[in-house]
């Protein structure tokens, strides 16, 4: 089968410690496996025309070594989006790998490598396997929260979430973003869609726009920072596919992110807002 | 109950609400009407007829009522500041556990 | 057969203000707007599945008018195999009275009412013009 | 934490066939909103069918009293048919006349004190079922 470009890779290369040396082979291992495309670091500072045109061409992966993100530095100078990043000495944290002080990788220290590709690969695997048209999968997996006659689904996996209510699925360096069932049931029968404009670059926690229903009008604030590529224009006609499934049909924007690395600091996971969404079910009044 | 807390931050921590112009203000009360948290509380015997009144009720990061403002008479505290502030905070917590 | 009364169904939804609009459409359309050509039926009926009301049902020409996303109206009948000839939703005369409020699922504000008789008409006039089409040919 | 009871379910007919719809709608609200407000719980009718797996188990999930316009029983056998049995059943016609039950719908446009009447005594009928519900599950 074949497989398109995986990720351009950035890597810090260090030579001053293990981890980057465990940086510099976690870029290798990619590009070999992934069909990725590496830029050299230590090139890029000289020759910059010949890697800005591969840099934008596939989602970029930073790999740092260590805490003084040298890649990410780059990057930052350069101007590049980053998409995923990783940081080696966290990730061995993460994983409970202690980084020996030999420039060459151990046993364990390999084993590490190929743990971590494991993980990118895995995700590449979700991205390959979703709705071809979009990218993005048509249904998910739903923890419910059971409330009198009222169920509230939140997706188990792959959704980062605000404490406003608003979620993020990111594929790459693409977001589709939504509300939670929490704001769909308190709004009630959605009426209007008053969408962003395409093109519009937003921050996080600025608004995308806003729906309404007969109760209330709500703010739908971005979870994530970018640059808005599209709408959910089905929903101007039918608003009430959010009701349905605020996560599938009825999703609101797509951006492309610009600072989702940042963004993250400031966005819950599942098992974080599973319980905020539980306490605010409890103290609205159905 | 647990005290309100935005992002692990405690809620009176963190200031964000409408700010009321009253130069521009002309007691409308679309903004009232609107915000289902009551934030707002009018007073028709009083000077100012409209006051937040529970500025800790607001939806943070929430601007909708000021939409609702044909005359601009409503503004919030700066987005940015109130991201790095909340950032902040979390941090110094991380520090001290 | 074609001189049969066409069924309007509401859902009737107990829940909202959705619900009780559609049900004030239906009695207003079979009942005071189009008596002679249009008569309502419970959805509960159909719900239930009976031999009798599926008789009444499968293979007769309905109106569906229903108050959310879920269409129990329009499921349900569909289920029972009536042929539905139209769809219609409160939703879609609460937008044209948008930031009104248009009462509960008791009670019914001016708004509400209004909301009301414009669906209720729309639909009437729908059902008039076909008829009259049928009658002319 | 004391431990909550399960609201009380209330399946209410609504039907468009005759006035016996209309009380037991009215009726079933007003238990719910004005009554005994955060006791009890509906559900529309035809959600059994067009709804899912939320709604068909509401009767196993809430202790439930089936009201009926008519003797039909509409709400009964919806109930059992795709939910649970229902604890108990309350039919208008019982309690207003059959003649008067089954006299033509209402819209609530031509709502009289007669009709007002009706629907309190019906939500009397409610209350007393209700109770009796509570009372055997203590």
């Amino acid at each position: 089968m074949e497989m398109s470009k995986f990720y351009t890779v950035l890597p810090c290369n260090g030579l001053d410690k293990c981890a980057g040396c465990v940086a510099r082979e976690l870029a290798i291992k990619l590009a070999t496996e992934t069909n990725s495309e590496i830029i050299c670091p230590v090139l890029y500072r000289v020759a910059d025309s010949r890697y800005n045109e591969i840099a934008a061409k596939n989602p970029l992966l930073v790999i740092d070594g260590c805490a003084t993100r040298c890649a990410s530095k780059l990057a930052a100078e350069k101007g590049l989006k980053i998409a995923k990043k990783i940081t080696v000495t966290e990730e061995a944290k993460r994983k409970n790998v202690k980084l020996g002080t030999s420039l060459r990788l151990n046993e364990d220290e390999n084993l590490f490598v190929n743990a971590l590709i494991k993980d990118l690969l895995t995700e590449e695997k979700k991205i390959r396997t979703e709705d071809t048209t979009t990218g993005f999968p048509e249904t998910f997996e739903y923890e419910l929260y059971h409330k009198d006659k009222f169920i509230f689904r939140v997706p188990k996996e792959g959704f980062y979430y605000t404490e406003n209510d608003t979620w993020a699925y990111v594929i790459g360096n693409k977001a589709r973003i939504g509300v939670t069932d929490f704001v769909q049931k308190s709004l009630s029968d959605i009426l209007f869609f008053s969408p962003a404009t395409i093109g519009a670059e937003v921050e996080q926690f600025d608004d995308l726009g806003n729906i309404e229903s007969g109760k209330a009008v709500f703010e739908i604030i971005s979870p994530v920072t970018g640059k808005v590529t599209a709408i959910n224009e089905t929903l101007l006609e039918s608003p009430e596919l959010i009701n349905i499934n605020p996560y599938e049909k009825g999703w609101l924007a797509e951006l492309v992110l610009t600072n989702f690395e940042e963004d993250k600091e400031l966005l819950l996971d599942f098992d974080h807002y599973y319980p905020i969404m539980q306490r605010k079910v409890d103290e609205f009044d159905v | 109950m647990s005290e309100s807390t935005f992002m692990g931050v405690s809620r009176d921590k963190i200031d964000w609400s409408p700010r009321i112009d009253y130069d521009k203000c002309n007691y409308c009360m679309e903004c009232v009407k609107f915000c289902p948290h009551k934030v707002f509380e009018i007073n028709e015997d009083a000077e100012k007829k409209l006051i937040v009144k529970n500025p800790n009720n607001c939806v943070v990061f929430c601007r909708a009522c000021g939409k609702t403002c044909g005359l601009d008479a409503i503004d919030f505290p700066d987005k940015k500041e109130t991201t790095a502030y909340i950032k902040n905070i979390r941090k110094e917590a991380d520090g001290n556990e | 057969m074609s001189d049969e009364k066409i069924k309007v169904i509401p859902c009737s939804g107990i829940g909202k203000v959705f619900g009780l609009i559609t049900r004030e459409v239906a009695l207003r359309v079979a009942n005071e707007l189009c008596p002679e050509d249009a008569e309502t039926l419970c959805l509960s009926y159909v719900v239930t599945g009976d031999d009798e009301v599926k008789q009444k049902i499968e293979g007769h020409n309905c109106i569906t008018i229903d108050g959310c996303a879920t269409k129990c109206a329009a499921k349900n009948v569909a289920y029972a195999g009536g042929i539905i000839k139209d769809q219609y939703s409160a939703t879609e005369a609460y937008k044209n009275h948008r930031g009104e409020y248009g009462g509960t699922a008791t009670i019914l504000t001016d708004a509400g009412w209004q909301m009301v008789d414009e669906l209720s008409e729309k639909i009437a006039d729908k059902i008039k013009n076909e008829r009259g089409d049928k009658n002319n040919g | 934490m004391a431990e909550t009871k399960n609201k009380i379910g209330v399946l209410s007919c609504t039907g468009e066939d005759c006035l016996g719809g209309t009380i037991s709608r009215l009726a079933t609200r007003k238990l719910m909103e004005k009554v005994r407000p955060g006791e009890t719980v509906t559900l529309c009718l035809p959600l059994f069918l067009a709804g899912g797996e939320e709604e068909r188990t509401f009767a196993q999930v809430h202790p439930t009293i089936a009201l009926e316009g008519c003797d039909k029983c509409c709400a009964k056998k919806a109930t059992e048919k795709y939910s649970a049995p229902v604890c108990d059943v309350l039919i208008v016609s019982d309690i207003i006349g059959k003649d008067v039950a089954e006299s033509k719908a209402l819209s609530t446009r031509y709502l009289t004190e007669e009709h007002n009447d009706m629907v309190d005594k019906v939500v009397d009928e409610l209350v007393k079922k209700i109770d009796k519900i509570d009372s055997d599950r203590k």
